[in-house]
């Protein structure tokens, strides 16, 4: 008997969050034994990379594939192509839309991240509220998207919060900084930045520091407590959130297993087992959320730090 | 002196810039507020040392497609010598940079001079080396902020007379290329390499070595910027200054230098950069959507080019001239 | 061999000194497919002029750029002073005192003339940088030795040639040498500037320099040389003192034959006008240009360098555009846009610069050949090459190429077969009037005599031929009538019979008002 | 015969056969070979009629772009903004999507993008005297520029489904639309270098353009076309690549002018202009194809191919230098 051979997709090589979603997978692989995780993707975040190494996936007949994608819906052909020749497919972190995958794993369900964000900036904001930029990654990408259309629907709950601007730092460090730099300048009332992504709240914290407005604009968002601990020592960043790669990787491996040895079936209301993260109830989308996400601040910091 | 100076490209140049600045601030401003200017001059620093790099091998008739990949290799490897052992003092990884960013460049430059393989073929192939070998030297790994010293990270912020250190160390440089270009041998002899190759071994001038210097100084300007672009972003990964190399030559070409060769100046190269900054800073003050600056920047080097063709073409030899004025 | 005009010779006859400055023995230099320089010999006096006489591609420039440190000798001694040295750059050149005004202007246009002049060897300041000051102001006095009127910060691009040539001068003086070595340093120069010249080679014999002077007028070398050395086909043929030898003995050993039967003029049956050029102009180059041209004639164009008669010619080949003027061929107007146009009403250019324009590198000689008339060897716009060779084949051998394949690269042909190639392209249009730009210039003696016999070849068959050309017997041997052009207008028209070189001479350097 | 002198020039040295033995382009066969063999060697999953099919895709659009850059290289000049001309082209296609255009409505956009830029870029080049790479870095962030301008953070996505076809069809068996499209356009500028008028100007330009212009050949013209083609085929890159992803962003085919100028150096066009050959740059497509797809399937990041390629590019240039150097032949 072959061993099930598991491929992780994602968006680049190189970034801390997947590289720790990596463990994940590689701690189900051994849970489950008789399992080979192939970790892979293109050097930048573009489509045409993820194909590439998609096709040579399909190729060496792998049983599954997790893809974060880097597009919604470049990938769909040749997802498509892959499950004609029998490879389980499915998506998680960023999504692909519904005809290229069997199911999608959201990292936690968008309202509740969109809520997070929004709750962590308007915890800080001084007496009255004030006013709050969001800096996202790439203009492209499609969960951050959908959580800061989520972000602008609870806003009615949080009366001080006035969300200024959304720029895009496009993932790049420089980019983000700069684009934070910008808002910095022309937002002189600024008191915080949401930046949903692990680059831009840093490169955003950094921007914040350099600027000498540590602890007067906080910047919350998704981040990484490896990346992070030095902001929140510094008071740049009070709080931020994040769900644990680790588990989202596990989670991933654990469902593509379930699928791809047909212990389970990816359908509308389908419950798919993740091993010790319970299991994933699928909506009407095939979708289905991880956990909530987690927060982090001061008091927890130094006990993350270390392991993502 | 003056009136040479305000026909010249340069003060063009730098009118554009003031007027653009002005029309920015009518709407803006904050814009021209001092400290506004010094960091838009700061984030402009490190493209500015980089042009000027570029420069010296333009002015040689050759091109230098790796410097962005240079640079992220020089900044990879202080960056993660750094993290893994913050006891080294910071001068001394900034002089490592620039002894990585040499040799890079030094490899660039012994092909062109002995192998007298086209600059643009042998710079291409180590454009997708270097950046390849930062990977395989951090395994795709980033080097984040809390893995940096704190000594490392405080270099280029450290503000000196109202002016953070990565602007002085720009300002230097600008200095620096100053004298080289205009006052020592061998910046004359990189106008002369790209102006007439052939006049240049008459004048006992060895075209390919002066190259090899060209590409060696710009591989050492690449890796300076190295480490002030990850101390500075307080990150290293592989896709640091991605497709930046194209940028710097922009800056380049808007700041009047021929890509023939043999043509160009410090301030002019300087220029081009802050014309950059400037756009680039002011995109995200006047409200316009990132989204345009590419466009902007294309249309900018396409009139740059044909404004700076347009004042280089020939005015012919007028045989004429004599008789006409005899009669 | 002559070779008895031996240095040991030479010395004892020396008036003006005893010991040569500079000594060269037995150098020799081949370039692939030439043997440029072969065992030849040379002694340089201080305090004495000595002229190098040889025709186009003795090779004399390459002797020049040996001693310049530009080219290695393959073998043989040089011996400075009593020393054995070798140069390995330009720079070793200079600084052992060894300085040129080389035959191209080899200058850089975009710096300013200050620093053309001081190039690599610029006044240092403090810290060993280089200034400006000094060298503007030392460039100028310079300029005024020279005689030159010239703003030492220009820019050298505005300059006129002959200010060029003066730069070049001013540079070649601005090193303190020993050895002043001038490459025909009077071609682009005009009377007034070239009596100053004469003055100031005067002047460094004086200073008891060592002056080798290289040129092709004759009269200029009998005023001002004190010796001669003369070389033939890249060999040393004869040296001596200049008041030992007469005009004509050099030109024998020059040539090393009979002058008249290198032009073997025949004369041609010269029939009605092919060609009407009238009011020809252009904004900077030339004006009011008018003449004929008849079947089977050749019309001889002369002047000096830089008169204007390639930009006219490449006007009417329809490189440039004249701003007024008409041309006629055979009695019609014809407008002339392009050289495609030209090589369709049967007018064909062979330019001067035949590296640059005429042959092309890097495509085979069979290429070369056919590439104006692929029109006529491609089916339906498809390459038909057995046709090709074909045609090659046929042109090719009425010039007697010699090549060692039709499909070799043009690159790998020594200059003269290059040449014939370029004829060879232009016959295969099958012409009208063909326009030759220095057709001989730069190659060896025996493709000269070919060429020419060629081209009284084609006149008989009724082709008209403009001759572009700056050397006088060539003018002399094979025109049937001359125009002299001068600062991009014509001076002068003359008939064959009875034109003689001084008349031609007057009439481009305009000293005499002549009637045609 | 009528015409054979005393001493008559013959028109070869060497059989063409010799020539073609001696040539760049038996190098980059042997190279193929290799790499072929070495692939077949070290993954089972190699020998698989599918799965070479799927990686033609890696290739058969930049390849389809570098047979006209080749013959603008030859000609002495490049565009860098082929890339760029995708992205553009392929905005355009998905704008005109949402008013309603059907499959054939949008292959003419993308064609008709490709020859405007094209044109555009030929114009600056050959009608106001510019240097082309500098001009094409110009382009190069234009176009893409408004490609951002247009969609921003959007993407056009939807296209219809016999849209498909282009990127994603077959032909017959495992032989994609693509691949036959590619061999198809490989072949005409194959003929149109080697066997044609135009191919013959192509050359005699890029060896010496004044030379060129003084034999009559309306160097201007010819160039202009040449951009023209670039920017076709460009636009032709565009429909497949927008087919097979189906979808637009802004960021397509990023950096993809790199890759398509390696393949035209590394199949032997000299960047100086004046010489190379189609074969020679269908043989470099294939060699990246097979590298690519080799390190793919033993999941090497594409990085580390990248390197390969940086050094395969060098190596092939620098070797035939450095083996005349060590038979003491001097270099030009
Ligand atoms: N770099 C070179 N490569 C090949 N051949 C050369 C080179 N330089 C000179 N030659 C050849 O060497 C020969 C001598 O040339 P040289 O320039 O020395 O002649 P010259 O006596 O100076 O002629 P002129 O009077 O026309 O200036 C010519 O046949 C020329 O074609
Ligand atoms: N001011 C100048 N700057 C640079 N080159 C010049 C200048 N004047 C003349 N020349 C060059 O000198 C050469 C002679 O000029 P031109 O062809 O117009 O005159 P000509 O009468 O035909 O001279 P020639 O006898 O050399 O053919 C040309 O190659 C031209 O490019
Ligand atoms: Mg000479
Ligand atoms: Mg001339």
């Amino acid at each position: 008997q072959d061993d099930v051979k598991i491929a992780l997709v994602v968006k680049a090589l190189g970034i801390g969050f997947f590289e720790a979603a990596h463990e994940g997978a590689k701690e189900a692989a051994e849970e489950l034994g008789g399992v080979e995780i192939i970790y892979t993707g293109p050097t930048d975040t573009t489509a045409e990379g993820q194909i590439e190494v998609i096709n040579s996936l399909i190729a060496q007949n792998v049983d599954a594939i997790a893809v974060s994608a880097n597009d919604r819906d470049a990938l769909v052909p040749t997802l498509k192509k892959a499950m004609d020749r029998g490879i389980t497919v499915i998506s998680w972190d960023s999504g692909v839309a519904p005809e290229g995958r069997q199911m999608h794993l959201n990292p936690s369900s968008n309202a509740l991240i969109g809520e997070m964000c929004v709750k962590m900036a308007a915890e800080h904001l001084p007496e009255g509220g004030g006013d709050v930029a969001i800096l996202s990654a790439s203009a492209t990408a499609t969960n951050q998207n959908i959580w800061i259309e989520e972000m602008k629907k609870v806003l009615p709950n949080y009366p001080g919060v006035n969300i200024v601007a959304t720029v895009y730092g496009d993932d790049l460090a420089d980019k983000s900084y700069r684009e934070a730099q910008g808002l910095i300048q022309s937002y002189p009332d600024l008191k915080a930045i949401i930046a949903p992504t692990s680059v831009g709240i840093v490169a955003a914290a950094q921007a914040v520091t350099d600027a000498g407005k540590a602890g007067e604009i906080n910047v919350t968002g998704l981040g990484l407590p490896s990346e992070m601990a030095g902001h929140v020592e510094s008071g740049a960043s009070k709080s931020f959130a994040i769900w644990n790669p680790i588990d989202l990787g596990y989670s991933a491996t654990m469902i593509a297993y379930n699928l791809a040895t047909e212990k389970a079936m990816a359908e509308p209301g389908a419950e798919i087992p993740m091993g010790r993260m319970g299991s994933v109830k699928l909506d009407d989308n095939n979708e289905g959320a991880m956990a909530e996400p987690f927060v982090y601040d001061a008091s927890n910091i130094d006990d993350f730090k270390d392991i993502f | 002196m003056i009136s040479r100076f305000l026909k010249s490209r340069e003060a063009l140049l730098a009118g554009a810039i003031v007027l653009l600045t002005i029309l920015i601030a009518i709407r803006f401003p904050a814009f021209v507020s001092a400290a506004n200017l010094v960091r838009v001059f700061n984030d402009t620093s490190i493209l500015i040392i980089l042009a000027l790099g570029q420069m010296m091998v333009i002015l040689t008739r050759c091109i230098d497609l790796s410097m962005a990949a240079n640079l992220a290799l020089s900044g990879m490897v202080v960056a993660m010598l750094n993290a893994a052992m913050p006891g080294i003092p910071v001068p001394a990884l900034i002089a490592l940079a620039i002894a990585v960013g040499a040799i890079l460049g030094a490899f660039n430059g012994i092909f062109v001079w002995k192998l007298n393989i086209p600059p643009i073929v042998v710079t291409l192939g180590t454009l997708t080396i270097f950046r390849g070998l930062v990977f395989v030297l951090s395994g795709g790994a980033w080097v984040n902020a809390h893995q940096m010293s704190d000594a490392f990270k405080a270099f280029p912020r450290a503000v000196f007379f109202g002016l953070p250190v990565l602007s002085w160390v720009a300002i230097f440089i600008v200095v620096l290329m100053t004298v080289l270009i205009g006052r020592t041998a061998l910046g004359r002899a990189f106008y002369a390499v790209g102006g007439n190759p052939t006049a240049a071994v008459y004048t006992g001038i060895d075209v390919g070595r002066t190259r090899f210097v060209a590409f060696t100084l710009a591989g050492a300007l690449a890796g300076l910027s190295g480490y002030l672009w990850i101390s500075r972003y307080a990150v290293a990964y592989v896709d640091i200054a991605g497709g930046f190399e194209l940028d710097i030559i922009a800056a380049c070409v808007i700041g009047g230098i021929s890509i023939a060769g043999g043509i160009g100046s410090v301030g002019g190269a300087v220029l081009g950069a802050l014309f950059f900054g400037v756009i680039k800073n002011a995109l995200p003050v006047v409200n316009i959507s990132p989204f345009w600056q590419l466009a902007i920047s294309g249309a900018a080097i396409i009139l740059a080019v044909a404004f700076n063709a347009r004042a280089e073409r020939r005015r012919g030899r007028i045989i004429l001239r004599q008789s006409e004025a005899a009669s | 061999m002559l070779n008895s005009a031996s240095p040991a010779i030479a010395q004892h006859a020396s008036p003006l000194a005893t010991r040569p400055l500079l000594t060269l023995d037995g150098v020799s230099k081949s370039f692939p497919g030439v043997r440029a320089l072969s065992e030849v010999a040379l002694d340089l006096y201080p305090g004495t002029v000595t002229a190098l006489v040889g025709e186009n591609g003795a090779g004399k420039s390459t002797l020049v750029k040996i001693l310049t440190g530009i080219y290695q000798p393959d073998h043989g001694t040089i011996t400075l002073a009593g020393e054995p040295v070798s140069f390995s750059t330009a720079y070793d050149a200079a600084r052992a005192g060894i300085t040129a005004i080389h035959q191209e202007t080899v200058l850089f246009d975009e710096l300013s003339v200050a620093e053309n002049i001081y190039l690599g060897h610029a006044p240092r300041g403090r810290f060993g940088l280089i200034d400006w000051k000094r060298m503007n102001k030392d460039a100028a006095a310079l300029l005024r030795r020279v005689g030159a009127d010239i703003d030492p910060e220009a820019r050298l691009r505005g300059l006129g040639i002959a200010s060029k040539h003066l730069v070049a001068i001013a540079r070649a003086l601005s090193v303190d040498a020993r050895i002043v070595i001038m490459d025909e340093p009077t071609a682009a120069l005009s009377h007034k500037e070239i009596n100053e010249l004469y003055e100031l080679v005067e002047r460094l014999k004086a200073e008891g320099k060592a002056i080798l002077f290289i040129s092709h007028k004759f009269d200029e070398i009998f005023r001002i040389a004190d010796r001669y050395t003369v070389f033939r086909d890249g060999e040393c043929v004869g040296a001596g003192l200049m008041a030992d030898t007469s005009h004509n003995e050099l030109v024998r050993l020059m040539v090393g034959r009979s002058v008249d039967k290198i032009f073997p003029k025949t004369e041609a049956e010269i029939g009605e006008t092919v060609f009407t050029v009238s009011g020809y102009s252009h904004p900077t180059e030339f004006a009011d240009i008018g003449f004929e041209l008849r079947r089977g004639e050749i019309l001889g164009f002369y002047g000096l360098v830089g008169a204007g008669r390639s930009e006219l010619m490449q006007a009417l080949f329809g490189i440039t555009r004249p701003s007024r003027g008409a041309v006629r061929i055979d009695g019609e107007v014809a407008v002339i846009r392009s050289p495609a146009e030209a090589i369709r009403r049967g007018i064909v250019y062979v330019p001067e610069e035949r590296g640059s324009q005429g042959a092309i590198a890097g495509l085979p000689i069979f290429q070369n050949v056919t590439l104006p008339s692929l029109g006529k060897t491609t089916r339906a716009g498809f390459l038909q090459l057995s046709e090709e060779f074909r045609l090659a084949r046929e042109y090719t051998s009425r010039l007697e190429l010699r090549a060692a394949a039709l499909d070799r690269d043009i690159a790998t042909l020594s200059g003269g077969n290059q040449q014939k190639v370029v004829i060879a392209k232009w016959l295969a249009t099958k012409p009208k009037v063909i326009i030759l730009d220095e057709p001989t210039k730069g190659i060896d003696i025996g493709s000269k005599a070919a060429v020419h016999e060629f081209m009284s070849e084609l006149a008989s068959e009724g082709l008209s031929i403009i001759m572009v050309s700056s050397e006088i017997p060539e003018v002399l041997g094979m025109a049937d009538r001359v125009i002299v052009m001068r600062e991009g207008r014509i001076a002068g028209e003359f008939a064959r019979e009875g034109l003689d070189a001084e008349t031609l001479v007057r009439a481009a350097a305009g000293i005499d008002k002549v009637q045609s | 015969m009528s015409d054979t002198t005393a001493r008559a020039i013959p028109d070869r040295l060497e059989s063409r056969w010799t020539t073609w033995l001696k040539s760049w382009e038996m190098l980059l066969v042997g190279v193929v070979v290799f790499v072929f063999a070495v692939n077949a060697y070290a993954s089972p999953y190699f020998l698989n009629a599918w799965n070479l099919s799927d990686a033609t895709f890696n290739f058969t659009e930049k390849a389809m772009i570098a047979m006209a850059m080749a013959l603008l290289i030859i000609a002495g000049e490049i565009d860098l903004s082929v890339a760029a001309i995708i992205a553009l082209a392929s905005t355009l296609m998905g704008l005109a999507l949402q008013y309603g255009a059907g499959t054939p409505e949008l292959v003419m956009i993308g064609l008709g993008v490709g020859l405007l830029c094209g044109a555009f870029n030929g114009l600056l080049v050959t009608g106001l005297g510019l240097p082309s790479i500098v001009v094409t870095i110009g382009t190069m962030s234009l176009f893409r520029g408004i490609a951002y301008i247009i969609l921003g953070d959007k993407a056009f996505t939807g296209y219809p489904a016999d849209f498909a076809f282009f990127g994603q069809g077959y032909v017959w068996w495992v032989v994609s639309f693509e691949l036959v499209l590619f061999l198809f356009i490989a072949l005409i500028f194959g003929v149109l270098l080697h066997a044609t008028y135009f191919g013959r100007m192509v050359y005699a330009i890029g060896n010496n353009a004044t030379g060129a212009l003084f034999s009559g050949i309306r160097v201007a013209r010819v160039k202009f076309i040449l951009f023209l083609l670039t920017g076709l085929m460009s636009g032709v890159a565009a429909v497949c690549l927008t087919s097979r992803l189906g979808s637009t962003r802004p960021s397509i085919a990023f950096a993809w002018e790199l890759e398509v100028v390696t393949m035209v150096v590394l199949g032997g066009v000299s960047i100086l202009g004046g010489s190379g050959s189609i074969p020679g740059v269908v043989l470099a497509a294939l060699i990246m194809g097979l590298v690519t797809f080799g390190f793919g399937l033993a999941n090497v990041p594409g990085i580390v191919m990248s390197i390969f390629i940086g050094m395969l590019l060098i190596g092939v240039i620098a070797a035939p230098i450095v083996w005349r150097r060590l038979r003491g032949e001097s270099v030009g």
